[in-house]
């Protein structure tokens, strides 16, 4: 048993460190691109620090976006800086005097200390609201305690939260997208490749959607691997056609954040209070509400990736 | 009917309609416009009723999904969040009549979504009672802003966005490390069951010093204020005047509930800190703001001076909190009027001469008496002269000062004032002057020039209705308060 | 035994990826990195399968899942889009 | 340990050897093709090795077929993608290392 922790003990260290290391060098590296490789690392390593501390939900949730989804987004942001910008690789940052760097170390390195100390003496066990909700676990219409909270205890904060996904493209649309870039023609294998893993990120989404009710799962991280399906789409040349990109792609965009209002007012009507589902309803509305989340969360990160106004003649 | 007005929910009504408002302008651009002001019209009203149900029945809370805390989240608005409320309903809908002319249909349609729902995320803020589910509300105002600010997608406005957006991230994540510390180390996000578990301890203290930080960056408290300038300067006119208005006080005013109840007793030291760095901005800022050339930038920088203004009732507050909790509130609103109809007015001029430099202005008096008008008598507030609502917040503001003996404290404000005339009389000094080379004028419409008006004369109102506003802010403050506000108007 | 044997091989594998990391440092051209990305991908992965085993977490196997998929699109949006068609400098080129 | 055991333990450690190759393979090798080369022996045949030790020891055929599904995966994957950049690097001309 004793080689076993030991074991546990190396492999926690390493990772601690690599992560350090590795987010230090994504900060401090002049080339672009050598630091959204190094951000894809670092979100790799991160969903295993979130696996060795026993939160699955989260290192699921990781690999989705932060691994998967922020590296491909990264990328085309990246592409789309050099199409407007020179090739010039950015100059480093201003190095500031001896005085404003030593002043900077020591305020920096106080306050990591400061909060270091703090987190140190926290106690090791607190159950926090953990004992409430596995009490009311049962009347909450779904199994998972994350779901519970996210959709039934805290179903609040998530309806403002989808709000914030539909600002993200917003404000991405309201600054008119750049005009698009000239596709590279997909070739065979491409074509091949995303001919048949799309309907393979489908099922892994549907999969993902329906265990989420009893296990770690759930809109978020289906959400964002049917993005990833429509990412593919787009990378291997496909373009929605301009009818599909007016109203039909703006109620897929909000239908999450729609649901939650319109679940919001029936339970005030019918219950006097914001988003309390009737028990024996619960479960049916959690399932309604996170299949319609997933949609909008979906096609939010995948015209995130595309990154242009529906409207070609808005352009600024 | 007059029973379900008097029943209804009317604080859940104030956070649904702006979010329903911002989906239709989001799905039906062509209606944005219409449907952006009836949403704000009707949100006037929804804060009405609320106002008259708390003034009925005293604090409202409102129980999200039926759980309570401190498993569920729970909605609350005592006088305090019913003032900021009515702020943002009366600011905002001033400042919607403005927008309504000054928006081109390209940039009116994503103007409106984004606004209401920034909106929503403020009433919702004002609303809040559980740490994590303001937190929830501040990146929702943070992003919002940040969009607004990037509206013209100007390299300037995009440039200060992005600051801005580094600027707001970090002070969110700071603010969220906070909430995660004090979770953990009393296992609630509820104000009122942290406020009876909280000790002061290691954890409580970096709690408490990384929220305080986070949201001084937010609020753009001197020296965290590098974002603000040129994020203001270079948005819409209505955008500045909503982030110089609004924006910055959601953050103040978290800042000033987390201390009201949770920190005030054990964080002396941290207070005199906050004072102080007050202090520092009043000076720096009216500084800077007389070195200007630029009118926006001129007003910009002002909102750093007057947000040090905020920070001062925190030294002050240990004699009687709740009073300088009013204090604090009260100025915050004169300046969101103030400072609304400034931005409103620079906007007209810039609207009317296609420039902002104060040094050509050219007579606009005689060509803008409106908007000249609006722009002095916004002044008089932010000098801080009688009978407007900035006078009285900073005499009350000056009279807990000498009574407690902080002289240093009331020689800055009243620096600060002269600081403030100084920069003031120079723009209009500028207005009354004919420029070397006249240049030609474009037409105002006229409603740009009402709306900078009436929220000049509301700043000015505001002095005069000073008993009635504290005592809805906290009905046992009218005893604290009365006597000094009734001494305002004698001396 | 056999859990200490995971234990073990995930560490190994550990050590083994922040070997890599020397590539990405290093490059020289852009695609070098990416396959020491998609490298780590792979590892990550594997070292996935083995906790899930050793710590009888079934739900592990699915956060494999979802990396298996969602590197295969990190990858096809480096070829598509953030690999310049044009030749690289010629320190790339070497 | 039983029989299964040992089983699993030879392809788990055969299975670290090929990913500690293809490490090496693409710190050591002078350039893009061969270290894809490299590369593609740690995806196809050391995630095989480990992923058939891992099956033995599987609880269920459900998580057996997981376990398969996952392989399958990153060996389509890892092709596909190989064959892009590869392609990609030669259209670059990016010389080969002779």
């Amino acid at each position: 048993m004793d080689v076993i922790v030991v074991l546990e003990w190396a492999f926690d260290a390493v990772l601690g460190l690599g992560l350090l290391w590795l987010a230090w060098r994504t900060l401090n590296s002049p080339d672009l691109f050598k630091a959204i490789v190094l951000f894809i690392s670092f979100g790799l390593l991160m969903a295993l620090a979130w696996v060795r501390l026993n939160a699955p939900d989260i290192a699921l949730a990781e690999a989705a976006i932060g691994a998967g989804l922020t590296g491909a987004l990264l990328l085309a942001a990246l592409a789309r800086l050099r199409t407007t910008t020179d090739n010039t690789m950015p100059a480093q940052l201003p190095a500031g005097s001896w005085f404003q760097r030593g002043l900077l170390i020591v305020l920096l390195s106080g306050s990591a200390a400061g909060l270091g100390y703090a987190v140190w003496i926290l106690p090791s066990h607190t159950s926090g609201l953990s004992m409430a909700v596995t009490a009311n676990l049962d009347v909450s219409g779904a199994r998972n305690p994350v779901t519970a909270v996210l959709l039934n205890f805290r179903g609040y904060d998530t309806m403002l939260e989808m709000i914030v996904l539909l600002l993200a493209v917003l404000g991405i649309w309201s600054l008119g997208g750049l005009p698009p870039r000239p596709e590279r023609p997909a070739v065979a294998v491409l074509d091949t490749f995303s001919r048949f893993l799309i309907p393979v990120f489908i099922l892994a989404a549907a999969y993902l959607l329906w265990v989420g009710a009893d296990a770690p799962g759930g809109a978020f991280q289906a959400g964002s691997v049917l993005g990833a399906a429509g990412v593919l789409l787009l990378l291997s040349g496909w373009r929605p056609g301009v009818r599909l990109m007016q109203w039909p792609l703006r109620l897929a965009l909000t239908i999450g954040a729609i649901t939650f209002i319109i679940l919001g007012v029936l339970t005030l009507l019918y219950e006097q209070q914001l988003l309390a589902y009737p028990v024996a309803q619960a479960g049916r509305m959690i399932i309604l509400l996170e299949s319609l989340a997933t949609v909008s969360i979906a096609v939010t990160l995948a015209i995130l990736f595309l990154g242009e106004s529906p409207d070609p003649e808005e352009k600024k | 009917m007059e029973a379900i007005l008097a029943n209804a929910d009317w604080g859940v009504i104030v956070i649904l309609l702006p979010l329903t408002g911002g989906i239709v302008c989001f799905l039906w651009p062509a209606v944005s416009k219409t449907a952006g002001l009836i949403t704000v019209a009707a949100v006037v009203l929804a804060v009405a009723g609320l106002g008259r149900q708390i003034m009925e029945h005293g604090a409202y809370r409102h129980t999200v999904g039926g759980w309570g805390a401190p498993l569920g989240i729970d909605l609350f608005a005592d006088g305090l969040s019913l003032f900021m409320l009515i702020m943002t309903a009366l600011v905002g809908l001033g400042i919607s009549c403005y927008a309504k002319s000054y928006f081109n249909p390209r940039d009116a349609v994503w103007f409106w979504p984004v606004w209401l729902f920034l909106l929503a995320a403020l009433n919702a803020l004002f609303l809040a009672a559980d740490i994590f589910n303001l937190y929830v509300t501040l990146e929702l105002t943070g992003l919002a802003a940040v969009t607004l600010t990037a509206l013209t997608g100007r390299i300037d406005a995009l440039s200060s966005a992005m600051r801005y957006l580094l600027a707001m991230l970090a002070g969110s994540l700071a603010y969220l490390l906070g909430v995660a510390l004090l979770y953990h180390d009393s296992g609630s996000v509820d104000i009122a069951t942290l406020a009876q578990r909280i000790e002061p301890n290691a954890t409580v203290w970096a709690a408490l010093g990384l929220m305080s930080a986070g949201l001084a960056l937010k609020t753009a408290l001197f020296p965290l204020s590098f974002w603000l300038p040129p994020a203001h300067a270079s948005a819409p006119a209505p955008v500045s005047a909503l982030l110089s208005a609004l924006v910055v006080k959601a953050s103040f005013y978290i800042l000033l509930r987390l201390w009201l109840e949770l920190f005030a007793d054990f964080a002396e030291g941290v207070s005199t800190l906050l004072g102080l760095l007050g202090a520092a901005a009043i000076l720096w800022g009216s500084l800077q703001a007389l070195r200007q050339t630029r009118i926006k930038l001129l007003v910009a920088y002002s909102t750093v001076a007057q947000i040090g203004y905020l920070f001062l009732v925190y030294p002050l507050a240990s004699a009687s909190s709740g009073l300088a909790a009013g204090i604090a509130a009260y100025l915050a609103f004169s300046h969101a009027l103030a400072k609304s109809a400034m931005f409103l007015a620079a906007g007209n001029l810039m609207r009317f001469g296609g420039h902002d430099r104060i040094a050509d202005l050219d007579r606009a008096v005689q060509r803008l008496p409106l908007t000249v008008s609006a722009f002095a008598l916004a002044g008089v507030s932010i000098m801080g002269l009688p009978p407007s609502g900035g006078f009285t917040g900073k005499w009350l503001l000056l009279d807990a000062a000498m009574s407690q003996g902080r002289w240093d404290l009331a020689a800055v404000m009243i620096i600060g004032g002269l600081l403030a005339a100084g920069y003031i009389f120079k723009v209009l000094g500028y207005a009354f002057m004919q420029a070397k080379e006249p240049h030609d004028a474009r037409a105002v419409p006229a409603g740009m020039e009402w709306a900078a008006l009436l929220l000049a004369v509301g700043s000015i109102l505001l002095g005069l209705m000073a008993s009635e506003i504290f005592a809805l802010i906290h009905p046992d403050l009218v005893a604290n308060a009365g006597g000094a506000v009734e001494r305002v108007w004698t001396a | 035994m056999i859990q200490a044997l995971y234990f073990a091989l995930a560490l190994f594998l550990l050590l083994n990826l922040c070997a890599g990391l020397w590539r990405i440092l290093r490059g020289p051209t852009t695609a070098d990195r990416m396959l020491a990305a998609q490298l780590f991908g792979t590892t990550v992965v594997a070292m996935l399968l083995l906790l899930a085993q050793a710590s009888g977490n079934p739900v592990l196997r699915d956060v494999a899942l979802v990396f298996a998929l969602l590197a295969a699109v990190t990858a096809v949006a480096f070829v598509q889009r953030a690999w310049p068609e044009e030749k690289e400098s010629e320190h790339d080129l070497n | 340990m039983t029989l299964t055991d040992y089983a699993t333990a030879c392809l788990l450690i055969l299975g670290g050897i090929f990913f500690l190759a293809g490490t090496v393979g693409l710190l050591r090798f002078p350039d893009v093709y061969t270290r894809l080369h490299a590369l593609t022996k740690a995806d196809n045949v050391g995630l095989g090795f480990i992923m058939a030790g891992l099956v033995l020891q599987a609880e269920s055929w459900l998580a057996a077929g997981k376990l398969l599904l996952i392989w399958l995966l990153v060996l389509f994957a890892s092709a596909s993608v190989s064959y892009l950049i590869a392609r990609r690097a030669l259209n670059k001309g990016i010389r080969i290392w002779m």
